[in-house]
């Protein structure tokens, strides 16, 4: 288990350089940095690349946005097996629901409860 | 679309000058900010996934969709309570790369417009900085797996 | 390394032909080198493999699974195998046999709670 | 004839400044100029339901506040000249609305304050109105909202990022007769609109330096003096990077500042320990450093004759968006102790 907590320090913690050199050194505002890590996600995963990562990485993989990516390819993917094209569609957001719904939930109670602090 | 392609010698020379005097970022502190911080939330991150392993019934591939929901939870009490902002300015990346940061932005957007009433303030605004990570993702999940689809139908994987 | 190793177990526990079996899958996965922990479960018609890979082959970890679905099939054609290294399904594995040492938990209840983890597996995909 | 040189105006009936007032927020009541302001709300929202809200109250107070320390009636204001950064300039609108007094929207960015002090000084000057008020305000969070991310989210701002300033100044101005031991303004020199080309929203300063010492510069020119003619010159809010690149600008241009007698509002503002990177910025910056701070500093004797030059962005979150450079502008008012 502790090599687990390891590599997902690490390789997390790389994830955020490569975001951070983004945006000190390409000077990307945060829009599209997130959207490059995104799409690379995606990409990973059509290169079957992204799996392994997770597996290696654990949350160091599954907790930066890039896995946000990789899961909607997958899920796009693993429709795809069973249906063919349509499932390129319907297939999308199969595995990823969850962030998004945490999203758009959590956020709006926080609307509710919460006042920006300014 | 920009005013036009290239700066004057005037323009040139003004922008060197103000070049000296530019403060630059701290490249190498913010990357170890960003490692040190962003690393530590996937160890929470991997820490939440071992909890819904052990007491619920989730495998190690089907835990990082609680993982995300329970890190995203965190996030609305850290920015609700005005906290996030401030790990933002000292960890960069390291706070926004993670579901966390995603959560942030779609949070604070919805905070912030809730004086502009629940439909269009809230509503309208929420995913106006998330907005873009879920066309680009969405849109190039479909891309790939079009393109990989297509490539196995025709035999070519 | 933290290891439990456990010897193989089987819900009809006197069942001398499937212990022999069971220790016999054990041994032959142990013997890969990216693994260091397996531990088997012979149920009624199914038996459940699992095993923890290295740290530093968890890359490959597909490419092994699938590695020794292929060598089970080929070696024990008439066995039914269910193979995962999946830590929750090992926990599961573990915590079933635990159970099954117990006098009082009955071939059914093992069987059953067998069957419910191979199912958890199956899930997964 | 009133106007000097090319873009320069003198007032010879020199304008008295009567009163000013100034209001702040809770950042600012921890600054270096707390003693300096007249109001200082501990909690951001001020009471109100919203940042906006909060925002038309700061100029209201500063308004309503000056007004009474110049010992006058808010229905004897003939005009009312104010601006800020909020989409078309509602907190000032609004603030005019509630006090009733006849109304100049302006908007100048952050060099609104000048742009509103120069206009009315030109009025009274010319006998348009005896009684002029002016402001400028500001609002951290409503501005960032409007320019930046939400308050909450945690974006990162580099070193050269600045922190807008919640506070609102405002200013009392006449034509009173009896200029004995009165501040009043001489002159004003209206700036172009100067672009050389920087685009980065997070580095305001070094886009409006060149604005800066472009009116500098004709200032002392139209007006025939030169830099020793003041006690101090005092940028808006340039911030630690436009300061040093407008003093160096000039100096290439043949003005040599005294570099003790070259302020900057956005510096003066706010301790160092304070999180602000290059320093304080937006229109509630220059004006409640100068109504609040510097006049104090005249009236006490510290300064008799000074050089205010308040500098804007006149830039949208939409040209940002749109690729577009920043073209800045800066308006300087001079301001001097009568006797």
């Amino acid at each position: 288990m502790f090599p687990m907590f390891f590599w997902a320090f690490v390789v997390g913690g790389l994830i955020c350089v490569i975001g951070q050199l983004m945006f000190d050194v390409a000077k990307l505002t945060p829009g599209h940095t997130m959207s490059i890590l995104v799409v690379s996600g995606a990409v990973l995963d059509g290169f079957g690349l992204y799996e392994p990562l997770v597996d290696f990485a654990g949350a160091g993989a599954t907790v930066p946005i890039t896995s946000f990516g990789n899961s909607l390819a997958h899920g796009a993917l693993m429709e795809a097996e069973k249906h063919g094209l349509v499932g390129v569609l319907t297939g999308m957001f199969e595995v990823t629901s969850s962030g998004i719904s945490a999203a758009i939930v959590f956020g709006f109670i926080a609307a509710l409860v919460f006042k920006p602090k300014g | 679309m920009g005013r036009k392609t290239s700066p004057s010698p005037v323009e040139k020379g003004y922008q060197e000058l103000q070049k000296k005097h530019e403060l630059k970022r701290p490249v190498f502190k913010n990357c170890i900010r960003a490692f040190l911080v962003g690393g530590f939330i996937c160890t929470i991150g991997q820490a939440i996934t071992y909890f819904y392993i052990y007491y619920f019934d989730f495998t190690e591939q089907t835990a990082g969709n609680p993982t995300v929901a329970t890190m995203i939870f965190l996030s609305m009490l850290l920015t609700g309570f005005g906290v996030y902002d401030h790990i933002g300015q000292f960890a960069g990346a390291g706070s926004a790369v993670p579901v966390t940061g995603f959560g942030n932005s779609v949070i604070s957007a919805a905070i912030e417009h809730r004086t502009e009433g629940m439909v269009l303030g809230v509503g309208g605004n929420m995913f106006k900085l998330a907005g873009t990570v879920l066309l680009f993702g969405v849109f190039s999940a479909f891309i790939v797996a079009l393109v990989r689809t297509l490539l196995t139908m025709w035999g070519v994987l | 390394m933290q290891q439990v190793n456990p010897e193989p177990a089987q819900v009809e526990g006197n069942n001398k032909k499937d212990k022999k079996l069971a220790l016999k899958v054990k041994r032959d996965i142990q013997s890969l080198p990216q693994i260091y922990d397996v531990a088997v479960v012979r149920g009624k018609k199914d038996t459940l493999v699992v095993y923890k890979v290295k740290h530093m082959h968890r890359m490959r970890m597909k490419q092994i699974e699938k590695d020794i679905n292929k060598m089970l099939e080929k070696n024990y054609p008439k066995e039914n195998f269910t193979v995962s290294s999946d830590f929750k399904i090992f926990i599961e594995a573990i915590e079933l046999k635990d159970k099954m040492e117990n006098q009082s938990y009955s071939e059914k209840e093992a069987e059953e709670k067998l069957q419910k983890v191979i199912e958890l597996k199956k899930a997964m995909t | 004839m009133m106007l000097k040189g090319k873009q320069s105006w003198v007032f010879q009936n020199r304008p008295v400044i009567e009163a000013s007032a100034v209001s702040g927020g809770p950042f600012e009541g921890n600054g270096r100029l707390a003693e300096d302001f007249d109001i200082i709300h501990e909690d951001l929202w001020m009471g109100k339901d919203s940042y906006e809200k909060a925002h038309t109250l700061l100029l209201e107070e500063a308004i309503t506040t000056a007004i009474k320390k110049s010992g006058c009636e808010t229905e004897e204001m003939e005009f009312m000249l104010a601006g800020d950064l909020i989409n078309q300039i509602t907190p000032s609108s609004f603030a005019a609305r509630s006090l009733s007094i006849p109304y100049f929207g302006l908007f100048g960015a952050c060099s609104t304050s000048m742009e509103g002090l120069a206009l009315g000084s030109f009025i009274i000057n010319y006998n348009g109105a005896k009684k002029i008020v002016t402001g400028a305000s500001s609002h951290n969070a409503a501005v960032e909202k409007q320019f930046r991310y939400p308050t909450e989210y945690g974006g990162q701002k580099p070193p050269t990022a600045q922190w807008t300033v919640t506070g609102a100044g405002a200013a009392v101005l006449s034509n009173n007769k009896n200029k004995e031991g009165k501040l009043v303004t001489t002159s004003a020199t209206i700036g172009k609109v100067v672009d050389l080309g920087l685009s980065d929203p997070f580095n305001m300063g070094g886009a409006m330096a060149p604005a800066a010492a472009d009116t500098i510069i004709a200032h002392f020119k139209d007006m025939e003096i030169d830099p020793s003619y003041y006690d101090l010159i005092v940028t808006g809010d340039l911030g630690r990077i436009g300061q040093e690149t407008t003093y160096e600008l000039l100096r290439k241009y043949g003005v040599m500042l005294q570099r003790e007698r070259f302020e900057d509002c956005g510096l003066l503002i706010y301790k160092e320990d304070q999180p602000v990177m290059s320093g304080g910025s937006g229109a509630g910056c220059s004006a409640t450093v100068l109504y609040g701070h510097l006049l104090k500093q005249m009236h006490k004797g510290i300064y008799s004759k000074i050089l205010v030059v308040a500098t804007g962005a006149l830039l949208s979150p939409l040209s940002f968006q749109q690729k577009e450079t920043i073209p800045c502008i800066a308006h300087a008012v001079s301001i001097e102790m009568s006797d």
